[in-house]
């Protein structure tokens, strides 16, 4: 299989070249490859610990590798910090959420981009406009279903898991302008809500914005990829096409069952 | 797989027509339910009826306990208490500890004082010189708690010893002596002067201290900078990838702790007068601060409580004190009891919480 | 050739005081002086501590103001047999053998005489004094117990245990609270028990820097002026107050004296191993008290507080 | 449908009846009824929020209901705290997992039930048995396939998600001798990860262990429950056989799509 | 559904023949990356690189500083400091604060010496006694801290003004003149006995130090409860929903820390000669503590660190205090520079680490 071949007739939108991320003595990242077209819907897959999840956090800036470089929209990439990233456009939900739980579903949404009033109480005494906030929270958690959230004023610690994580979700999708990254973001959801998050995946890709999404649950990410990067022990297996190949090659491939053609295991 | 059989790929058909409906409780009824729910939304409320409950008993047991003077008394005594614990709240809500609130109050006075009468500089100037090296004081606490990524306590631990120290070698132990201040720079007594409306004789300081603690809590409840100190106090790890930039965030509270601190320093030269190096909130001003703050149902772990209950705190370690004086144990009771009324007001505070969850 | 010089604090200005001198006379007779002090009123172990880093370094002789008296003189003989020549500052240890020497004032005679002065000043008056005691701290050092109890003493009062403030059962007494030498304790301790008893008419004070802050409290509900403060040190604010009628009388202690004489003992002692000849009829070196006031009282020497500021030490 | 005649004609391992929990406002459990026949695995699904978790604390006793009785083996059960429920052979995988993040994976499994040595070492100076502890983590993990987990003294901070979730299966699997009860055990597991995780409850059932699997992903529901409990708005809405029902009358069941025959919307 | 077609049921057959292969990464070579990673893995070594820097320094500064003399008096001072800290590092690494012990230490000095003299009970009872009430002083703050769920900073604030001011009214401010100790109770001054293998004096306390440690050690790494105090410390309610009794382990915790605090006492004894109420351990000991405490690297937030780090911690704080005396700063500097120096060194050990990590 000629992977260099799929999708690279358009220049990638964000890139990375051998990305290295070391824990200590385990080696999360090793010399890991990464690209994402524009307007597509990029999948993750691999085994638990493979480092999908480091692989994001690194493209988000949420830690830095140890060598490898970043490209984004073909300019060099240096985020040191998720900010940076955010202030990029990249948006990310990360696995563990990153919500303070002490804190309101409307505070947590806008978290460092809070709006304020109109008029001199916000320019000058820097009120924030909550009524709006909790306006905009609202829709977006309808538009996922989360109407089973009582109280847009709840602390995120009251929620239950999956409620949670619909928040995070819906916070991503709401401000990602250049990249949504999701890491598992049904993991925790029911029926009903791993399909509003599939089919808000697929609205943002509508709005042009392309989508890395990590996720264990094969028949989603057949369904919604339009291209599958294959992790394996720290770095990119092989990419493959959904329509090209079976859920069993995919599950064969990150499990190390079967090689892509081409491709000879490395570690 | 066994399972085959009963597999049907698309079990997903059954959510077309999924009730969208919120679900709906019945609300519990009875005023003591309310009451509890009331307090369980409005913490600092739980301090304000400790505090009530203290009032009320030592008015039964010291005749003199509701006379104006008292009042006033027990106001002015928690004036500099309070604004420290403005400063340890904010720290505090961070997830952190400023052990030098009381060392760099001291030191913002003597600097104050000394930078007016040493060296000559008119008040005004020297008082706004004194709280801009308090501020900076703070911001050292906040960059090297921010950006060294030490713990907060053993920072302030360092910071609290150095500060006094140079407190000491800098003013060589010298008081200058209120008449003095009096006379040449009134601008350093200003928190001193007092209104008597209705022969209660209330402080500038007093007024002061309210005013602080009215500003702090519209901006910890009402700004995004606000709800930035109670994220980083929550989970920092969270608020950092949420975007929120904790290290700025954690050195501006130090830096605002230190400047409240400066400010407290400014009227202990109103109250007392002179400026001493000696004085002893150097020494214990952290702890009546963390004592006010944490009584006021501020979790010392960040990102929980009031600025507000943090003043009702100040007040029952105030009425306390005061109470127990009148009511005329010796000192060494009055520490005793003190230490043993800290421990039940916290515990009642504890009670009436788990009650109403 | 050094010398040791350990202090019950070193922000107490009467210490900070003490330590010039000695620095002074030191440097004139060329000998290397390293001081120590406690963290707070009443430390033990810092002084204990201070005299283990003395004999380590091979110094020749400490100065010390105990803390504790009692309980330091294990340490000091451990100093005394490492050869070292111990002088006892301003306090003498207990016993007062422990030590080489001593250059002391009488604590307990300073709070005397304020009593005295304080009980001769108000006549008839006396009999319904309302006396405010501002002490030093509730783990009641030695030095306060003795300053409060000779007052006590010298106004007429019975003390019973002289070695305790606070079981005083006389009704003149409104109340005892600590101030920890400061002006801020002082003010708050002077507001409580004001708040206590407003007719208060009499102060003892453990320090002039704890003076002032009463004063402060007295002017804030405007009885600064009938209201007797005494108090203890005779520091040069602590006379200058006694000048602008803050203070009624102190009694003036010569700390620089007992610093200086102190280090000449040491000089001599590490020159030819000479020890220091005690004054005529005690067992210490008495460095003198001496009451200052404005308004002598009939039958107690005083001095007044032009003289008092020319002796005063800082 | 007659909910009662559902496999009633042995008495219940484990029955609630009527149990009710509120957090403030929230009322998370209704009047709640469930019951667990010995030897089957029961599922749970619902929606999120639906009250799932709350549930199955409130079995273990990590949370005491306000209202409401529990029976195990037909005889009333208080549990003061999971160490009772533990004491009774109740073994719980929580959706937030229980670990102590700082300490190693053989630590973990073994909280509050470690192995001293034998002999005069362990009974007088009661020092752990490491080796033996570390040994059986090892073999506990490998037979969840979790062999990516480099080193078993690992702290558990340092796992990815899945591997964390790996581990605390593996302890509730190892240890369970009444009933077994996994909230959402497979939520972060990857395929293969999953498949083991399926195998390993079919495994505790053929050791006449009694299973409550929590979980939002039908396909393993329906392969490995013998019966369904579908909860809705904080109670049970019905029990269902998966081989009498499909996937879609489930999740619109649980969704409130569908009501099932002689029930009435509740709430 | 739009994927229907490409949705195969049993995608899981892909499983067959999955790798079982352990991930397997190159290690990395040279000598400075493997001192980071054993620095890394051994977090107790980083206080004691700290204090060999620190001693180098001042034998370099100070020609006195390595003579025998110096050495056993830098040990016999850290003694007591080094207890406290035992009984700190147990409770902090449970995530609480002990802010009585030093109150408990002297209040047990003063219970063991007043039981012996002032009623006449044998030494060798009144040293039980006293240790059997330091426990229940501890056991008291750990029943409020784990029973009414108060938090452990302000029950032991508490708990720290209670006793201390109990010591002071029990004692009625009388010391126990070392000599009638000495001659009526020698048991009492048991730990003030010495060695002097090659003329360096070595308290009997300090041994007493070592073994303590050395056992803590022990306990908390090889036994089951050790584990359930890191456990406690970590995450509190993990540990309780796995199975720990963490009420017990805390009242446990608190209770060990003051039977500490007690021995803390006793030896107390045995190295002032006398037993003094004003003792200012009882003001100055916990902060003492918890520097040595922090400085050998346990984290204020529990769960993390070791005892021996403690040690370290305690031997950093006493050589500098030693160091600097003999190299004749005035007080106020030294004060100074131990704060500089308190947060250099906790710099020093954080800057390893991330070098390491
Ligand atoms: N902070 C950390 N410290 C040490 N090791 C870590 C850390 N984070 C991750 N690792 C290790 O790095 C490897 C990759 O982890 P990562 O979280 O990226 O996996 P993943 O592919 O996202 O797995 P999953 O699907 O389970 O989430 C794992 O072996 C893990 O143990
Ligand atoms: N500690 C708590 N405080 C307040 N409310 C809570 C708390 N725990 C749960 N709740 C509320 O109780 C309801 C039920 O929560 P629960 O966690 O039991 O749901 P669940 O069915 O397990 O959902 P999921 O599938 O998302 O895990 C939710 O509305 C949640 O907001
Ligand atoms: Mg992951
Ligand atoms: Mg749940």
């Amino acid at each position: 299989m000629d992977q260099k071949g799929i999708g690279m007739t358009q220049e990638p939108i964000l890139k990375a070249r051998g990305l290295v991320k070391r824990y200590g003595k385990v080696t999360a990242l090793d010399r890991c490859d990464f690209d994402l077209m524009p307007g597509e819907i990029l999948a993750v897959i691999g085994d638990n610990g493979a480092g999908k999840s480091s692989l994001i956090k690194a493209l988000s800036g949420a830690v830095q590798p140890d060598a490898g470089e970043i490209t984004l929209e073909g300019r060099r990439a240096q985020f040191a910090s998720p900010l940076d990233a955010r202030a990029q456009g990249i948006e990310c939900v990360y696995q563990t959420l990153a919500m303070s739980p002490a804190l309101s579903i409307a505070d947590n949404m806008f978290m460092g981009r809070e709006l304020r009033k109109p008029g001199i109480m916000g320019r000058w005494f820097r009120q924030l406009d909550r009524p709006a906030m909790e306006q905009f929270a609202r829709d977006k958690l309808s538009e996922l279903g989360l109407m089973t959230i009582q109280n847009i004023n709840q602390a995120v610690e009251t929620l239950s898991g999956g409620q949670r994580q619909g928040v995070a979700v819906a916070r991503a999708a709401a401000f990602g302008s250049k990249v949504v990254i999701l890491d598992e973001p049904t993991a925790a959801l029911g029926v009903k809500e791993s399909r509003r998050v599939l089919e808000l995946i697929k609205d943002v890709r509508a709005r042009g914005i392309p989508i890395i999404l990590i996720s264990h649950n094969m028949p989603h990410v057949f369904e919604v990829a339009d291209r599958i990067h294959i992790h394996r022990l720290g770095r990119r297996l092989c990419v493959i096409r959904p329509d090209e190949y079976s859920m069993s090659d995919a599950v064969a491939f990150m499990t190390g069952a079967k090689l892509p053609d081409g491709v000879e295991e490395a570690a | 797989m066994s399972s085959e059989t009963r597999t049907d790929g698309n079990f997903e058909a059954g959510l077309s027509g999924a009730s969208q409906k919120v679900a709906v409780f019945e609300e519990r009824k009875g005023g003591l339910k309310r009451l509890q729910e009331w307090l369980h939304m409005t913490p600092s409320a739980v301090p304000m009826i400790v505090l009530l409950v203290a009032v009320a008993v030592f008015g039964l047991l010291s005749p003199n306990f509701f006379k104006a003077i008292t009042i006033s008394t027990i106001l002015q005594q928690i004036a500099i208490v309070g604004i420290l614990g403005c400063a340890q709240s904010l720290v505090i809500l961070t997830a952190g500890i400023d052990l030098s609130v009381g060392a760099i109050a001291v030191f913002s006075s003597v600097l104050m004082g000394q930078i007016t009468f040493r060296y000559g500089v008119p008040a005004p100037a020297s008082i706004l010189l004194g709280l801009g090296l308090g501020t900076l004081m703070g911001a050292a606490n906040g960059w090297l708690v921010a950006r060294v990524k030490l713990p907060p306590f053993i920072v302030t631990l360092g910071t609290w010893q150095i500060i006094l120290a140079a407190n000491y070698i800098f003013s060589a132990n010298e008081t200058i002596r209120s008449s003095a201040i009096a006379e040449n720079a009134p601008a350093l007594q200003f928190w001193g002067n007092s209104i008597e409306p209705g022969g209660v004789k209330v402080l500038y300081a007093v007024f002061l201290l309210i005013a602080l603690v009215a500003i702090l809590a519209y901006v910890l409840r009402h700004t995004a900078w606000g709800r930035h100190v109670y994220a980083v106090g929550d989970d920092p790890d969270a608020a950092e990838l949420a975007g929120v930039r904790t290290g700025r965030v954690l050195i501006q509270v130090y830096a605002l702790a230190g400047l409240f601190c400066a400010v407290a320093g400014w009227v202990m030269i109103g109250r007392f007068g002179s400026v001493s190096p000696s004085a002893s909130t150097g020494q214990m001003g952290n702890i009546q601060a963390i004592t006010a703050v944490v009584i006021g149902g501020i979790s010392l772990f960040g990102g929980r409580g009031s600025i507000v209950g943090m003043f009702f705190g100040a007040m029952i370690v105030g009425v306390f004190e005061m109470g127990l004086k009148m009511v005329g144990t010796d000192p060494q009771w009055t520490f005793f009891l003190i230490g043993l009324l800290i421990i039940l007001a916290v515990a009642v505070d504890q009670w009436i919480r788990k009650a109403s969850a | 050739e050094s010398a040791c010089l350990i202090t019950k604090t070193d922000t107490n200005p009467f210490f900070v005081k003490m330590k010039q001198g000695a620095e002074a006379k030191a440097a004139e007779l060329g000998i290397e002086l390293k001081s120590y002090a406690g963290r707070i009123d009443g430390d033990h172990e810092s002084q204990v501590s201070a005299i283990e880093a003395c004999i380590a370094d091979g110094a020749k002789g400490i100065m010390i103001t105990a803390s504790d008296t009692a309980a330091i003189v294990d340490s000091v003989a451990a100093a005394r047999d490492a050869g070292l020549l111990v002088i006892a500052l301003d306090t003498p240890l207990d016993p007062i053998d422990a030590a080489d020497a001593t250059f002391a004032t009488d604590n307990f005679r300073a709070g005397e005489l304020i009593g005295q002065w304080a009980r001769a000043t108000l006549g008839d008056e006396a009999e319904n004094a309302r006396i405010a005691m501002l002490d030093l701290a509730i783990s009641q050092p030695s030095v306060g117990v003795l300053r409060d109890q000779g007052f006590l003493q010298g106004f007429g009062i019975d003390i019973a245990d002289p070695a305790k403030w606070g079981d005083e059962t006389d009704p003149r007494i409104i109340g005892h609270d600590v101030t920890s030498g400061n002006e801020e304790g002082g003010l708050k301790a002077m507001e409580s028990l004001l708040a206590k008893d407003p007719e208060i008419n009499l102060v003892y004070t453990i320090n002039e820097p704890a003076a002032a802050g009463a004063y402060e409290a007295l002017k804030a509900v405007g009885r600064e002026n009938d209201v007797l403060i005494v108090s203890i040190d005779g520091g040069c604010p602590g006379v200058a107050n006694v000048k602008d009628g803050v203070i009624g009388a102190t009694s003036q202690q010569y700390p620089l004296d007992m610093a200086a004489l102190g280090v000449e003992a040491i000089a001599a002692f590490a020159k030819d191993g000479t020890k220091p000849t005690m004054t005529e009829g005690k067992d210490f070196v008495d460095t003198g008290v001496a009451l200052v006031t404005d308004k002598p009282a009939e039958g107690l020497e005083s001095i007044d507080s032009a003289k008092g500021t020319e002796l005063c030490w800082g």
